[in-house]
């Protein structure tokens, strides 16, 4: 595959690995005991346990798994509500694959199909917008979820609902902007962090500039990163580098992909129908400010929320989740050091919503080295 | 997060929507997302562009890919020669 | 101006005239045998002509549900013969009989019926099998999904092969006959829901004959599985596991076809858990690999074999992979259905 | 805190991890075997064993997909495996194994799945057969109506024995051993739909012992049926149709029970076409009527035996039935289903 | 089964049946070439064919199977109507079992169901209004046929969804009255019988007072039978005994259920919701004046051909009956000597409706008769 | 036509709907078309009716069917002594 094989060259990863190598045992990394480079994006978690790229690394260069998965960060009630809204007669629930499987205070979207609502999956929120097209006589409510780099996605698909005059379709957005998540992050005194590795496609979206305040304000490293082994080897040389010479910046090693100003009609499109809510409530997280999105007025009739608001009224409030999960998204503690991890706690019966997204830490940490003990 | 994949844009299949192919594979993706004024749909034929749940999110830089191929590239040469030096 | 359907009735599988004239129509003429043709409740063989082919019998069964029911590479009648007759051949026996059970939805098109018996009686004929009893219940509309049919299979195993999972022993190799996933990517572009477009058949096939000329070539293989639902993960995560030894796999040996890793790659899916449906896994020693793939590649059903990995003594009844740079991964047994990903 | 459902999931359907803990915790508890507990591919017994009981194989398969599940007197579990012994049992054949295939709606409940399996492994004890190898589907909701069983049947036939319609000849007798359209009418009344309140059990039941006593009586019984769909009507009218003679019944020889004639005069129905599934009629030489009687009215299932006709060389291929006022009628094998007349 | 079996007596049949062949050959009757009894009911034809009653009957009296089934008579265009309306989504067409099979211009309803449309077998009208009640977002039509013994069903039902406002629930209407039937029968210059055996269960509702005409103004002797083998005998009896003494007159063997007046409230029921229509087309027997009954238009609400009037215009006019079937009805052709008979035409594929409900003549005669060659 | 079948009043389940017992089978039918200010439900439990399509049609006399029954026996008395007569 052209774009994709090339950036997995084992010979090329060889001379990587020699060069952290070298930069772990020299001054001043070599001072330090542990190194830690947290990559903010599930989808880099996956790439490092697919290939165990981890286990190339030295000794005290250690990985901190981020909370950078939308799935791993879907709190219990929205499920509970989605799972409100498909119960109704004439609806039809869609999202994708991921999000079917996160359990809400009872049960995932999956065990409620099984219990005979009607869920599908979709690839695309326009998948869910055909849906709609073809089943006049239904409600097609899409269960919007991901960062920057899937909301222009929800949002182009919303513009040409409106155009077309597609009545029958809303959907229940969960978006989550970056920004602010990170900014939640490096807020947190139990942060233990020493640089980061950015998310690329969230990068091409919003670009690279947004991530100044990282390295300014935090003195942190950060360099936004492609999703195969050597973009992610190259860029943790990048921040080791970074570390090395104690001067903490924004860099790019996907510039094939990313540019500092990002796509300006996909910002355009997410602001134009979308605005940051106050404060929103995110699995692990907690309320984080401004890092959820709001349907604008001109386009709340797309939202979900607002059309079912009498069914939702009723809704009981959702459980509690469980505390370890916020401590392993940020950081602080080690998918393992769990004590329902790999019990109570797997993919197959997931506690927590790491568990569920094979870019969630738990599971992908179970997926790839189950067989570890703890 | 975010599984994003590279494909070529081998056809068009109306103004905003193209066929682009991964591996021998061909899927439909909107290509709203890279239009404005400037740019057109047979702009971008031909192109390479980055796919995410069905939208052709940004247009890859070939020559960029090029460069950090070739940076790695040098890398390597430098360690294999630092090697046979210390070997 | 009699008003006969072209499409099955409810009355076709309540016995009577209506389910004769559909057994006699399509059925009989399409996998006609002088068992069949006894019309008794059960077929008989003499099991003295069985003990001339070997010492023991096999005896297997499977429901087919696929959708779509036909696609590239085959139908669900095709599946559904050469499906048993697999699950007959990875123990080491000559497929002799089949029976086969049709649940059909009322109003179903003959049409399509009678494409799918052709095609079972087609593949039985291939493999030299034959389908000797039967059955048919018609289901009211919406209580069923077209058509599922089930076979039960039964084969006999030559004297002296002993193939079983807990065989396995560290030292042994893992070899596969084919590429991955070819019939699991080939059925979600059939779906059409996925919206992709490429080049892939199915790898339906009979693979009796394949594993006859392996055992030719060695009758030292320890053990054999077909790698359909949940695909070649699922199969040696089930074989580890019996066997208590752990599998190690090289990565870059598994053989792929491009398009079905592109499949994969879009829908973030991995080709390890998608379905075959006519490609096996063997474990064996590594001092007969050489002559078994050598024996596998001259069957077309073997082009592709080649060595994958090797049994281990670490990690009991768990599969590994090991990637080109060094790292492992598990490889578990498929959790839940693979659906597409965005993350 | 973990989500595991009280029902079946598409998962469970995929193979992998889910597919294998339903069949632990629900097939493999109840139908534990040591030819399933290998979890092979496919389940091998000793021809040599096999040789001890008789010469020849017999081998049968049915799907069942009755409506409601469970029912007075069984349930599809019970069901699916009498119904296969029984047609093993028609050709005299002792019934040795049973393949076991489910098709299971999404969403099914657990517990019913696992009461239907504990009628199973309950039914085949009490035979003294095996389910040996077993195959599980999940299609999604409102793809199949709760779950559709298949099992297909192995037994043998002792040499000597040789039972076939086409033996039927002017000078026989034929004899059923029980009421008739027990099960049909019990199902019926399950259903609900025609608010019918009648106390009538399915005589759902196997009937291999009661063949082999009847066997022992007389190796000269030419034919045999279990009479299921479309009633003892149609399995008369096949053996009829087959042999090329004609068979005459005396109405007032049916053996009916009373609840079963108040539902079909209630809904205009005819009891020779209503199901049984544990009831047999058999064409033997009157010479061996009364030794054959005996025998079964022995055995719990052979209790209500009775003659009811006699084959002649009139009408060939014909059942008829001469009513107690000397006229008669033809029993044509079932056209279309049965269903509720006003008229 | 008490009230039964007694009419089953073999014994009494053995008696019955001796006088029955002692009248046949004395004088008058012994005098005639044939006489022609005609049994009006389809019920009454089964039981003859059931217990082989015609076989054991003397030479020379013939049972001419008469048009008393209104399944029978169910002109094509019916069935295109009602599967017209089981077509449009939302709708449930129930009727009896026998209704489903009823050959329409191109498709009988049970074909229409396994081409997917909601056809539901009913035991009772009430049994339809209770489907109504169940699936209130859908629209349920009954198919109501039948003669008087049936129509106070369907009234009575009417008036309890009336009671109720179950509103979506309808009523395709095909009721036949049988007093211009037989009119219309006695009527026809083709018509060669004697005498007639009376339908007991319309005579129930009716009461025997309506047949007075037969005898008075037709000559033809009546009486009114029960259904057991013994009630036809002795009804066979009666006629014969009126013939020879050549006095008609309508008399009544189904005492037991049958009275003069008939059933009071019955009729009222029929009465307050229907009217005789004009004229009505029956499938053999062409169209007979004032034979079939229309809605009041007090109850025209629930006149499904009203409801579904938009949907109807653009029905195709039906093919036209096969002939032989017309004859047959009115007894002035033997089934047998359809050129279609057990040939193109047969209960599984019937061509005529004779051939559809077992009450058919053309059905019972193969059913139970079908080795003999024509 | 109109198969209707004897069975006997054995419970009222509403002031117009009963329980009729056939054979040792129960329906429910409705007593509607044998209801007036006259009767009520209550007069005809224990009556025996002419059910059909779930609705009691008629009381059955069963003095009258005795009746029936006794004519018959009796011709068949008359027609065994003329025959022993003969005979
Ligand atoms: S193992 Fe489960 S409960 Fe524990 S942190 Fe991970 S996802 Fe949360
Ligand atoms: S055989 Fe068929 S076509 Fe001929 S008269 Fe009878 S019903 Fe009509
Ligand atoms: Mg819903
Ligand atoms: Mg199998
Ligand atoms: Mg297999
Ligand atoms: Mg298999
Ligand atoms: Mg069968
Ligand atoms: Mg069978
Ligand atoms: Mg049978
Ligand atoms: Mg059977
Ligand atoms: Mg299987
Ligand atoms: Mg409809």
């Amino acid at each position: 595959m052209q774009l994709v094989d090339e950036f997995r060259d084992p010979a090329l990863a060889q001379a990587l690995l020699s060069r952290i190598d070298q930069l772990m045992t020299q001054t001043p990394l070599a001072e330090r005991e542990v190194v830690r480079v947290m990559e903010v994006c599930g989808g880099h978690t996956h790439t490092i346990f697919r290939y165990g790229l981890d286990q190339l690394l030295p000794q005290g260069l250690e990985l901190v798994h981020g909370p950078g998965c939308p799935v791993c960060v879907l709190p219990r009630a929205c499920i509970d509500t989605a799972i409100a809204m498909a119960q109704q007669s004439d609806v039809i629930l869609a999202s994708f694959g991921d999000a079917l499987r996160v359990p809400g205070s009872h049960k995932s979207l999956l065990q409620a199909r099984a219990e005979g609502v009607d869920v599908r999956t979709v690839y695309s929120p326009l998948d869910a917008l055909e849906l709609a097209r073809k089943h006049p006589e239904k409600e097609v409510v899409f269960l919007a979820i991901g960062f920057e780099t899937t909301i222009p996605a929800t949002a182009m698909t919303l513009i040409q609902a409106e155009q077309e005059g597609v009545d029958n379709f809303s959907m229940l957005a969960r978006h989550i902007s970056i920004i602010p998540t990170l900014q939640a992050l490096l807020d947190d005194p139990e942060l233990a962090v020493d640089a980061f590795i950015g998310p690329g496609h969230v990068s091409m979206v919003i670009g690279t500039a947004p991530y100044q305040f990282v390295s300014q304000r935090y003195q942190r490293p950060l360099v936004v990163s492609g999703f195969e082994p050597l973009d992610l080897l190259q860029s943790i040389h990048m921040v080791l580098e970074q570390l090395a010479t104690g001067q903490p910046k924004v860099e790019n090693q996907y510039a094939r992909v990313v540019s500092e100003a990002g796509n300006a009609q996909a910002c355009v499109a997410i602001h134009a129908l979308f605005e940051p809510a106050q404060s929103s409530e995110w699995r692990g997280l907690g309320a984080i400010e401004g890092s959820g999105l709001q349907f604008r007025t001109a386009f709340s009739h797309f939202d979900a929320e607002q059309r079912f608001a009498a069914v939702l009224q009723s809704e009981p409030a959702a459980t509690p989740e469980y505390a370890c999960c916020g401590e392993v998204l940020r950081g602080s503690l080690k998918p393992r050091a769990c004590p329902l991890f790999g019990r109570e706690c797997t993919p197959e019966h997931p506690v927590g919503a790491l568990m569920v997204s094979s870019e969630g830490a738990c599971a992908a940490c179970y997926q790839y080295r189950g067989d570890e003990t703890p | 997060m975010c599984l994003g994949i590279p494909g070529e844009i081998v056809a068009l299949e109306t103004d905003d929507l193209a066929w682009v192919e991964i591996s021998g594979v061909r899927r439909q993706v909107s290509l709203a997302c890279l239009l404005d004024e400037q740019t057109r749909a047979e702009d971008l034929l031909g192109q390479w562009v980055l796919v995410h749940v069905g939208f052709a999110m940004s247009l890859i830089d070939r020559d960029e890919a090029q460069r950090t191929l070739a940076l790695l590239q040098e890398m390597q040469q430098m360690e294999q020669e630092s090697e046979n030096a210390a070997g | 101006m009699s008003q006969s359907s072209s499409r099955v009735t409810l009355a076709q599988g309540e016995g009577g005239l209506a389910a004769r004239q559909l057994l006699e129509s399509v059925f009989l003429s399409a996998f006609d045998c002088p068992e069949l043709r006894q019309l008794e409740d059960q077929a008989r063989a003499s099991l003295a002509e069985l003990s001339l082919l070997g010492d023991r019998l096999a005896f297997t069964t499977d429901s087919y549900v696929v959708d779509p029911i036909e696609f590239p590479g085959g139908d669900i009648g095709t599946l559904a013969v050469n499906g048993t007759l697999n699950d007959l051949a990875v123990g080491g026996a000559i497929p002799r009989f089949l029976s086969c059970g049709f649940i059909l939805e009322e109003g179903l098109e003959l049409e399509l019926l009678r494409r799918i018996t052709r095609s079972m009686a087609q593949a039985a004929r291939a493999a030299g099998v034959a389908i000797v009893t039967g059955d048919t219940k018609v289901v009211p509309r919406g209580k069923a999904d077209k058509v599922f049919i089930n076979t039960s299979g039964i084969g006999i195993i030559p004297a002296g092969i002993q193939m079983a999972a807990r065989q396995c022993e560290p030292g042994d190799v893992i070899i596969v006959s084919g590429t991955l996933g070819d019939h699991g990517a080939a059925i979600m572009q059939a779906r059409g829901d996925l919206g992709l477009q490429v080049d892939i058949a199915s790898d339906c096939q009979p693979l009796h004959e394949l594993v006859q000329l392996m055992l030719t070539a060695s009758r030292d293989i320890h053990a054999m599985r077909d790698a359909t639902r949940g695909g070649l993960a699922t199969v040696l995560s089930e074989m580890a596991g019996t066997a208590g030894v752990g599998f190690q796999l090289d990565e870059d040996a598994l053989p792929i076809r491009a398009e079905v890793r592109g499949v994969c790659e879009i829908l973030g899916l991995d080709p390890a858990y998608l379905a075959n449906e006519g490609m096996l896994a063997a474990v064996l020693p590594e001092s007969e690999a050489d002559a078994v793939l050598a024996a596998m590649r001259r069957h077309p059903a073997g082009q592709d074999a080649c060595l994958i990995g090797r049994v281990v003594d670490q990690w009991p009844g768990k599969v590994q992979v090991k990637s080109r740079f060094g790292g492992r991964r598990l490889l578990e047994p498929l959790t839940g259905a693979q659906l597409p990903r965005i993350c």
